[in-house]
């Protein structure tokens, strides 16, 4: 039902699609969500990143995320990949791609679980600037996000 | 004795990846808050009641009232920023 | 900026997104829609389906639809791309993908890009099931999904 | 002169893709509507008040009020079902 990967290596986006649409004809949607790394943040140019995370709890968490999201919404699959170590720009950070019968629970559930993995896994970035490195600040937009879907039920 | 982890900016400043503690006195994830403050210097700033901190008992999340036993994996890190 | 495209032929859409992606290194987020013909409808078993429009028209009013988007949001770009004639289980129908800075956009953008598309733009199902051909009707909860569109303002 | 054009189950169903009228009585859409329901069968079945007719006039989506002039294409559909 869904798959979870934290990769040290460039991952391939469109084979994870792939495999989630696989050859199950009772899928009406997928939508999904890729994350970019940017050459530019908080006006600096960004020259690579090194992404951080917690072997172990990582993986914990983002299960705990997508079977929340089985739980909320009728879904046929859902995988999610994230990448983690060296990164350069245009490299992606991480997938979320959801399947479902109908859009509107393929949306949700992907939004959901991007915004809850934003505030709940453990990854931490830091980039490599003109300026020298730095540790990437939390966004306050990220904890609005979460909020949102705790007030509004399944049709926030 | 339970074990401490740190992550990301609070691993670099402090210096320290993981250490194992004596956790007679140690009720709750507060407990061990306090007793690291006690340290001083960054242990003391990057702890601050006002910081943002955010913690971790065997890689589930926790908050301060969280309980500890013996051989608990305790993690401290700052707000995560993946995805 | 975006691209608009009706396609009698089968489509990749992993293709398009590459196309969307570039290599911009200041696309942040990429979000995608892929409608999938399902082999089941209304409970019955869907052999094939027949994909009409109103050509030129058609063409329009995804334009003004992607131009609307474009006004509200701050997007990078955006792909849109339908099927048209014979389909068969398990084809591509639509993708819509839109890139941003930021993930919130994205999501936004393309929900409403393929809400607008499915109560405004002039294509047809007609099915071929296995109690024989019927033509598609339309559903109320794609009236209810533009509503709010127009209710909420741009934080639906 | 105005065009007429019928798509999906309209124009199965009237077995009309598209035709020309005479277009001096019509200063509107709903003015074509009442004169085509006036042909009775399909037609009057088909585009009665209660039906769900969505309209078209040069390729822009359109209502009973839209006005029509010499020249113009309308369009008559069944609520679309693409995406």
């Amino acid at each position: 039902m869904y798959t979870i990967r934290v990769d040290s290596e460039p991952f391939d986006p469109n084979h994870e699609v792939d495999l989630l649409r696989g050859e199950d004809p009772a899928i009406g949607a997928v939508v999904s969500f890729i994350g970019l790394m940017r050459d530019l943040n908080e006006g600096d140019r960004v020259d690579n990143m090194f992404l951080e995370h917690y072997p172990g709890m990582t993986e914990n968490a983002l299960e705990q995320i997508v079977k929340l999201a089985f739980e909320r919404w009728q879904l046929q699959g859902c995988r999610v990949v994230h990448r983690v170590g060296e990164l350069k720009p245009t490299d992606p950070i991480v997938l979320v791609a959801v399947a479902s019968a109908h859009r509107k629970e393929a949306f949700q559930a992907c939004e959901f679980i991007i915004d809850y993995l934003k505030t709940q896994a453990p990854f931490w970035k830091k980039e490599a600037t003109e300026n020298g490195e730095r540790w990437v600040d939390a966004r306050d937009s990220d904890d609005e996000a979460i909020r949102q879907w705790s007030q509004a039920g399944s049709d926030h | 004795m339970v074990q401490l982890r740190l992550f990301a900016r609070f691993r670099e400043e402090l210096g320290v990846d993981s250490e194992q503690l004596e956790s007679d006195d140690l009720r709750c994830v507060e407990d061990l808050l306090s007793r690291l403050r006690q340290r001083g210097g960054a242990w003391s700033r990057l702890l601050a009641e006002d910081q943002r901190i955010m913690m971790a008992v065997n890689q589930e999340m926790a908050n301060p009232q969280t309980p500890l036993q013996a051989g608990d994996e305790i993690a401290l890190f700052p707000p995560v920023t993946g995805g």
